[in-house]
């Protein structure tokens, strides 16, 4: 028999027929779609028991306390904790992202000791034995040589501070450096008004209060506590003055659009109109302070509502509407500080908002501007002594050995110039201890990692304007993910090495509770200690037991001018502050970079925002890809039209344009503060930067 | 190649392959047919399945009928939390309540408590029910809500000796007694199969509706 | 060397030639290929497509190539329903090219979604108000269709003839068309119809969404309609280019005359419809979801203004119409060349504007105008089956007798 | 009054937001993402790829500087009951597969990632831009997967996702209440969004319960839904006390004043909502 | 598209859609294999093949 094709025919027929009666072209067909739903590279989280730990947010000073949400050993949310006062169950974006700060790739996995060049990201592990051992060697080779060692920290007060003081002391230097902020001229001027003893504080008791005339301040965008201030911002009466329609503004009663940087003025000429329609309070000026008729005959003579418009360009029947306002309201308060409150104020400034509160009697009472207490740690704070000229001297080359940052990531937050950038990157020894690869860490010649604020155990002392002093305790909610070490462990431990009696402490546990003395308690119970209000409430004062407050006329000017030629730049550029970015030390994460407008940025670059007419002018067009220019850098933006932006005015987001992290946050956009240079305050020595000149040029 | 050749070879193939031989030769293609029907059916039904799945031992063994004995019901291993999720296979720290020393002389007690309990490791259990990550099964709206007994899903596993061997579906990844041991998908028990028709029937019977999606999907 | 195959009684060309005109679309075959096999193995990150605009250049091709591939069941209609017996002569043509669009649209639909695998859901799965299930559903019968329709075509190669099986098999089909004729006819006006409805049920769409009768919106029939209207025109372009190409007159001028003249007439009705149906829209629609008839053409970015409408209706609708009604016109040959080229425009226009501007419109007062431009890989894939249309319909010409009228009209001279 | 045993009576989950507190910070998207597990990809910039499943817009009144104002505009999924409130949602009603459908006793629309097969047309079909595809395989970078809940599913490459209001938090609470034998209260099921909301500006809750918070609002004064007129019936309720906020909601014609309050744009010969 | 799956629903929508496409595969169906068996026949009878027409 010869097979043919009609027999290979018939076989086919037959397997095909038996095939589709057998269940593998089904089954197949079916598992292949279940396939598609178990791809290996397709991520499946592990199950397990689901549980909250405690802990406290350290990414801003506003003091969170959190909720953070566990599932076996991992943590999968970060939740407000609805026990605290202060953000009671919510928590902003940036908190919450911390898991993938926590778990992302910004991490640095351990002690390292740069390898290659400066900065060319080229590293070599070290256990923490050599890793401590280098540190106590790089300090002791400069023991003695008292200007050159300088150590940034994050906090100018709690325990990790304290031992960062002490480290210095051991070596001999006295450069014990913070960021600083508008609280450090809130306490010069209330040293000048009210008096001051060390640790104290200026808060303002916005929960009392009944409107808020702000200066400047983005309540609503991240100044102070932000998730408290938003709470604040959606609730009370407003007045908002700054030159662009912030959220804050946007929310507000009133908006005060005043030229950039003269806030100050416009609270003088606030005050002057109070006074000239005798809508001060009088009883409280006549019976708690001093000093009122040389002030008031100051203020006549140079802030009158119409001298003032030269400056500010808000017309007087403006002025006066808002001093109508504001004295008309039962517990007004003048807040200041610009956008988060970030930057200083000049001191002539404060003093300024100072004034306007005791002008309505809303100094130390219910809804006003109140001392707060000294946080009673048992261990005493020095504080820094002249910190604004000696922070200045950080950017200037050859004046420092050796850096040491803890938290504040200098060659981002400092760099405000090229030459503040070169400046930096001269210093010969760079340490960092910072958790994630932030610009300073990759600069650095050693890193020794501390935990993040998810994995260790540490008081966070607030300092956000709240009307009472508080720390929140940081809690370790997971196990290290990395091979890091507590910062304040590692201090005791290196401190040993160099001066034994000065750290006599077993570990950093017991010295924290040693440290914290009383609070430890309620810090160990409930993860906060809130201590007592130290103003005087309703009948109390009522009755005359106020402090006295003394009208202070400021030496200093009141408005800083912008740095730069007007002719060369015709502009002025701004910060614009939001609430999802994170504009300190530490980026944002991924999920916070979803959150950022396509206004702010777009396919990785800066959007600046500027009035129609403006851009008419300079003929640009929304979308338009320009070049913005000012005396400290230049970069590439893109233009985007807004007409709540005042004409001449360009508004650049602040946070953005980090140069190290990782790819999910690097390289996206460009820093303000790169352009922003210095604007120093005579009086206080800080950089009071609101702005800077600027051009924008098409290309 | 000229084209009445051409024409002519076509011709020679088309009749050796049609006319003449074409009666008798029907049985034999017949015969090709069958061949090809049983091999494919032999395929499709006994090798196919075999090809599929996957087997593998549990780290060792256990006896659910011994410790049911000893604790009495399910619950006491496999309970609900606080917050109402279903804790599943016990973890080692609710063993070791028991175990922390050798009970007993089986194989299976010493590998457990030495290479697990001594050295603190959690046992690497093979589920046989767990459902895809899509799914969102709640025991609580089964055990506490309707009632149900373990075994009508779990089958008979509550009085087993030893445990079987698991097997997984290599294309899938899944445990196979989601599909259930046989290929054809027919089921006598209800235990028999876990999918979402399974469910669907139940709850329609049970319920009145096979209900949403969200109601079993996450 | 393939000369076995060739027909009977015509004259091809040598087979390198052949080979070499083929060579252009194969390689677009093959970068189509491989675009595919991009979008397949790492996903539609691909293509430009983004969550504004994920309906795009390929929803756009695949309604495109089945509007002019209505031809083959509009064809078959008149032939085998109707009884217009000139048109046997191009309805082997006409269910050649519609095979190919079908071919096409498969093709294309494989690609397009994320989940190639799971494409079986549709049948399995199907939710029956989903136009996309009746258009799965009607696409794949009518494409089987008109492989049962193309199969007697294929089995009247000399070689497949000489079997007397497939002879027979043919032959009896032949005899039983006009019920799988009637049966495709049936299926079209269906899916035609359903990819009218596809975007014309998005009420929360108000460019798409078009009031109509029952389930089914106005865009239901006027895409049957155009598609009855245009199909042919498309076949008898592609005639008149096969004719081009290989120099040899192969339909006879009375069958282009009927089937222009009944495109003619179905175009020009379609016209009206179509602009009535535009008017009720954009008078009585528009108005209640609070839009007015020029925002959908104005603040645009110019991709999709007024001038489109005019385009659509006027210039690819009326003015064809008129040609095609007319004898005088449409027998002059470049005006009636005109007219059916305009005609196939006129309807991918219609498509393309139905498909893309409910996508690139805003309807969220604070939403903007998108514009996307298709990626390499897109284009590829569309090109892909055109390319690959281009090599079945050359091998269909070169090895089977699809143009009847061909031996008559181009005698040979027997050696 | 309804007078069945509450458990088995249909619910209808909504939200209200309060746009006049809304300061737009963002923390509900942030909240939201790391709920779900939302994907993230190195450049989140280009919206028109980056997934948020509520999307905060930024919208303003139009004016000229200083009269300028703004408002954000938080869009999760609206969870839209289609015309009539028959579940024939935009998106439920054209999905091929039956991949999302409405849930008739809780009112929600949710979405099966397993079963979807990216075909996109829900997105085509979806006014508010709230369904999102998976353009990329899911791609969490160094230990970022050790965040990922278990409680949402990952999704794959190639299909659609969207809010689900926190579908998960419902099957968690209803456990907890089967254990405790009783019913599942207002606060035991609010949505990520909800709970991380500093200012207090959305409300959660079950439209048809008179003691939820949500049944008040929505029938204040303010009371909007956005593009009311397209007839999607949203669960989604906005208020605000601003004129011009309120028109943004919908479109209108010139002539158009947007006095009117949720339902108000019936279906003639319906019974309309 | 069977009653057996999970979405089917005993109602108008499901009998006139899916009765409308087993209509259509019924008469393909048996439409092809009327052409087949009487080829089948019509060969055995000795009818076609080749040229003999």
């Amino acid at each position: 028999m010869k097979i043919n094709r009609r027999h290979f025919l018939a076989l086919g027929m037959g397997a095909t027929a038996g095939t589709m009666l057998s269940p593998l072209p089904w089954k197949l067909t079916d598992d292949a779609s279940i396939w598609t739903q178990n791809w290996a590279w397709t991520p499946v989280p592990e199950i397990g028991e689901s549980y909250y730990a405690g802990g406290a947010c350290t990414l801003c000073p506003g003091g969170c306390s959190l909720s953070v949400r566990k599932v076996g050993t991992r943590v999968v949310k970060i939740e407000g904790n609805e026990e605290s006062p202060i953000n009671t169950g919510d928590l902003c974006g940036v908190g919450i992202s911390a898991t993938q700060l926590l778990y992302g790739p910004s991490r640095i996995e351990g002690p390292m000791i740069r390898a290659g060049k400066r900065g060319e990201g080229k590293w070599r592990r070290l256990s923490w034995e050599g890793a401590e051992a280098q540190l106590a060697e790089k300090l002791s080779a400069l023991s003695g040589s008292k200007k050159s060692v300088v150590a940034l920290s994050a906090s100018k007060q709690g325990s990790v501070a304290l031992l960062i003081q002490r480290l210095l002391a051991a070596v001999g230097s006295d450069r014990f450096l913070t960021l600083p902020s508008v609280h450090d001229t809130l306490e010069a001027a209330m040293a000048l008004t009210m008096g001051r003893e060390p640790g104290e504080g200026v808060g303002f008791d916005t929960e009392n209060t009944d409107l808020i005339l702000s200066l400047g301040s983005s309540v609503a965008e991240g100044w102070g506590s932000p998730v408290r201030m938003v709470k604040t911002a959606a609730a009370k009466t407003m007045i908002q003055v700054e030159p662009r329609l912030s959220t804050t503004a946007s929310m507000a009663d009133i908006w005060v659009p005043a030229k950039p940087g003269t806030e100050g003025v416009f609270a003088l000429s606030v005050a002057a109109a109070m006074i000239q329609e005798k809508l001060y309070d009088h009883l409280f000026v006549a019976t708690a302070t001093e000093g009122f008729d040389a002030f008031s005959a100051w203020l006549l003579e140079n802030y009158t509502p119409k001298k003032a418009e030269a400056v500010t360009g808000v017309s007087p029947a403006l002025v006066k509407k808002v001093a109508v306002a504001f004295a008309g309201a039962r517990r007004p308060v003048a807040i200041c500080g610009r956008g988060k409150g970030d930057t200083p104020i000049s001191l002539a400034e404060a003093l300024s908002v100072f004034a306007l509160n005791a002008l309505k009697g809303s100094v130390q009472r219910d809804g006003g501007l109140v001392k707060v207490g000294a946080i009673p740690y048992t261990l005493a704070m020095a504080e820094t002594d002249d910190l604004g000229a000696k922070l200045a001297a950080v950017t200037e080359k050859g004046r420092t050995e050796l850096l040491m940052d803890w938290g504040t990531n200098p060659f981002y937050t400092l760099a405000t110039s090229q030459e503040a950038a070169d400046a930096l990157a001269a210093i010969p020894t760079i340490i960092s201890f910072s958790p994630y690869m932030d610009e300073t860490a990759a600069m650095a010649d050693l890193i020794l990692p501390d935990h993040t604020h998810l994995e260790k155990i540490q008081d966070v002392p607030v300092r956000a304007g709240l009307e009472r002093p508080l720390v929140t305790l940081a809690q370790p909610a997971v196990d290290p993910v990395m091979t890091t070490k507590h910062t304040g462990e590692m201090l005791i431990s290196v401190g040993k090495e160099l001066d034994a009696d000065a750290f006599p402490w077993d570990d950093y546990e017991s010295y924290l509770e040693e440290s914290c003395g009383e609070m430890w308690e309620a810090l160990s119970e409930g993860g906060l200690w809130q201590g007592d209000i130290a103003w005087k409430r309703g009948l109390e004062r009522m009755l005359g037991t106020s402090d006295r407050f003394t009208f202070v006329i400021p030496e200093g000017p009141v408005f800083l001018s912008a740095n730069g030629d007007a002719s060369r730049y015709p502009l002025t550029l701004v910060p614009r502050s939001s609430l999802r970015i994170s504009s300190g030390a530490v980026a944002d994460a991924p999920f916070t970079m979803k959150t950022i407008e396509d206004t702010v940025l777009l396919k990785g670059v800066s959007l600046v925002e500027m009035n129609p007419v403006t851009a008419k002018e300079a003929g640009l067009h929304e979308g338009d890809t320009a070049t913005l220019t000012t005396s400290f850098g230049m970069v590439p933006v893109k233009v985007t039209l807004f007409d709540g932006v005042m004409p001449g005015v360009v508004a650049l987001s602040k946070g953005l344009g980090h140069t190290a992290f990782d790819e999910y946050i690097g390289g996206k956009g460009s820093s303000y503060t790169a352009l922003s240079g210095a604007m120093v305050d005579s009086a206080t020595g800080f950089n009071c930067t609101w702005g800077a000149r600027a051009s924008l040029k098409r290309g | 190649m000229s084209l009445t050749g051409e024409k002519q070879t076509g011709r020679e193939q088309t009749g050796s392959s049609g006319g003449p031989e074409e009666k008798g030769a029907s049985g034999v293609v017949a015969l090709f047919f069958i061949v090809g029907l049983a091999a494919s059916l032999a395929i499709g039904w006994i090798v196919f399945p075999k090809l599929l799945y996957s087997k593998s031992e549990q780290p060792f063994d256990f006896s659910h009928v011994t410790h049911a004995d000893a604790v009495g019901d399910c619950e006491s291993c496999h309970f609900f939390r606080e917050d109402g999720s279903y804790a599943g296979v016990p973890t080692l720290e609710q063993c070791i309540e028991c175990h922390e020393e050798v009970q007993g002389e089986s194989e299976a007690e010493r590998v457990f408590v030495e290479e697990y309990v001594a050295e603190g490791r959690e046992v690497p259990w093979k589920s046989y029910s767990r459902q895809p990550d899509c799914v969102f099964f709640s025991h609580a709206a089964h055990v506490k809500g309707a009632q149900m007994e373990c075994a009508e899903c779990h089958g008979d596993i509550g009085e087993s000796e030893s445990l079987k061997p698991y097997e997984e579906n290599k294309l899938t990844g899944y445990s196979r007694d989601i599909w259930g041991s046989n290929i054809s998908g027919m089921k006598e028990n209800s235990w028999d199969r876990m999918k979402m028709e399974d469910c669907g029937a139940c709850h329609k019977e049970t319920m009145g509706s096979k209900g949403a999606c969200f109601q079993c999907h996450k | 060397m393939d000369s076995a195959l060739i027909p009977e009684g015509v004259e091809r060309c040598s087979f390198k030639r052949f080979t070499l005109g083929m060579i252009i679309p194969a390689a677009l075959v093959i970068w189509g290929l491989y675009a595919a096999y991009l979008c397949w193995f790492k996903g539609l990150n691909q293509t430009n497509m983004n969550d504004s605009y994920g309906f795009a250049l390929w929803i756009w091709a695949d309604l495109a190539v089945i509007a002019v591939g209505g031809g083959a069941f509009f064809t078959g209609f008149l032939r085998y329903v109707v009884g217009k017996d000139e048109l046997k002569n191009i309805i082997n043509f006409a269910v050649l090219v519609g095979f190919c669009c079908y071919c096409s649209a498969m093709l294309i639909l494989a690609i397009d979604i994320g989940q190639p695998l799971r494409g079986w859901f549709i049948f399995w799965h199907a939710n029956v108000h989903s136009m996309l299930t009746e258009v799965a559903f009607c696409l794949s019968l009518y494409l089987t269709v008109l492989a049962i329709e193309y199969l007697p075509l294929l089995l009247e190669n000399r070689k497949l003839d000489q079997v007397p099986f497939f002879h027979n098999l043919g032959h009896n089909m032949h005899e039983v068309m006009a019920v799988f004729a009637a049966t495709g006819a049936f299926l079209s006006c269906f899916h035609q119809g359903s990819l009218g409805g596809v975007t014309g049920v998005l009420y929360g769409r108000p460019f798409g969404m078009r009031e109509g009768i029952f389930i089914w919106p106005w865009t239901f029939f006027l895409y049957t309609w155009s598609a009855a209207a245009c199909g042919p025109c498309f076949t008898m372009l592609s005639c008149k280019i096969t004719e081009m190409i290989t120099g040899k007159k192969l339909v006879k001028d009375n069958v282009y005359n009927l089937l222009a003249k009944i495109s003619g007439w179905m175009l020009g009705t379609y016209i009206v419809a179509k602009i009535a149906d535009t008017l009720w829209w954009a008078i009585v629609t528009v108005p209640t979801t609070g839009f007015t008839f020029m925002e959908f053409y104005n603040n645009s970015n110019n991709f999709h203004g007024l001038w489109i409408l005019i385009l659509e209706i006027g210039v690819c609708g009326l003015l064809p119409v008129a040609i095609l009604v007319r004898k005088k016109w449409r027998e002059n040959s470049s005006l009636f060349f005109t007219a059916i080229l305009l005609a196939v425009i006129g309807v991918c226009v219609n498509r393309w504007v139905m498909v893309m501007q409910p996508m690139a419109m805003p309807v969220m007062t604070f939403d903007q105008w998108v514009l996307y431009l298709p990626s390499w890989q897109e284009w590829a894939t569309t090109i892909l089956p055109v390319a690959g249309g281009i090599i079945i319909i050359a091998l269909s010409y070169r090895y089977l007798p699809v143009f009847p009228q061909e031996r008559e009209l181009n005698p040979v001279e027997k050696s | 009054m309804n007078t069945e045993p509450k458990e088995t009576r249909a619910k209808k989950f909504g939200m209200v937001i309060d746009l006049d507190k809304c300061t737009g910070c963002g923390s509900c998207m942030v909240a939201c993402s790391s709920e779900n597990n939302v994907p993230v990809r190195k450049d989140e910039s280009d919206k028109l790829l980056s997934a948020t499943w509520i999307r905060v817009y930024r919208i303003t009144n139009g004016k000229e500087f200083p009269d300028t104002e703004i408002c954000y505009f938080p869009r999760p999924c609206m969870h839209c009951g289609g015309k009539n409130d028959d579940g024939h949602s935009p998106c439920v009603s054209v999905c091929p597969a039956t991949a999302t459908d409405y849930d008739h006793s809780t009112g929600i629309v949710s979405q099966i990632y397993t079963r979807c097969f990216g075909c996109r047309y829900c997105m085509a079909a979806c006014p508010y831009h709230a369904r999102y595809f998976n353009w990329w395989d899911p791609i969490w970078p160094a230990k970022i997967e050790e965040s990922l809940s278990p409680d949402v599913s990952p999704r794959m490459r190639g299909v659609v996702e969207k809010c689900s209001f926190c579908f998960h938090r419902y099957q968690k609470a209803k456990d907890k209440a089967y254990i405790e034998e009783r019913d599942v209260e207002e606060m035991e099921y609010q949505t990520a969004c909800t709970q991380a909301c500093p200012s207090g500006a959305i409300t959660f809750g079950d439209l048809d319960n008179p003691d939820h918070a949500v049944y008040t609002l929505k029938q204040d004064k303010r009371a909007f839904r956005l593009l009311e007129r397209l007839h999607t019936n949203p669960k989604v309720y906005y208020l605000s006390a601003r004129s011009w906020v309120k028109r943004a909601g919908d479109n209108y014609v010139s002539s158009e004043e947007p006095t009117k309050g949720p339902g108000a744009y019936k279906l003639e010969g319906h019974g309309g909502h | 598209m069977f009653p057996n799956v999970w979405e089917w629903a005993w109602d108008a929508g499901h009998y006139i859609f899916f009765g409308g496409m087993w209509y259509v595969l019924a008469i393909l169906f048996l439409g092809m294999n009327w052409c087949v068996f009487k080829a089948i026949k019509d060969t055995k009878a000795g009818k076609g093949g080749g040229h003999d027409h």
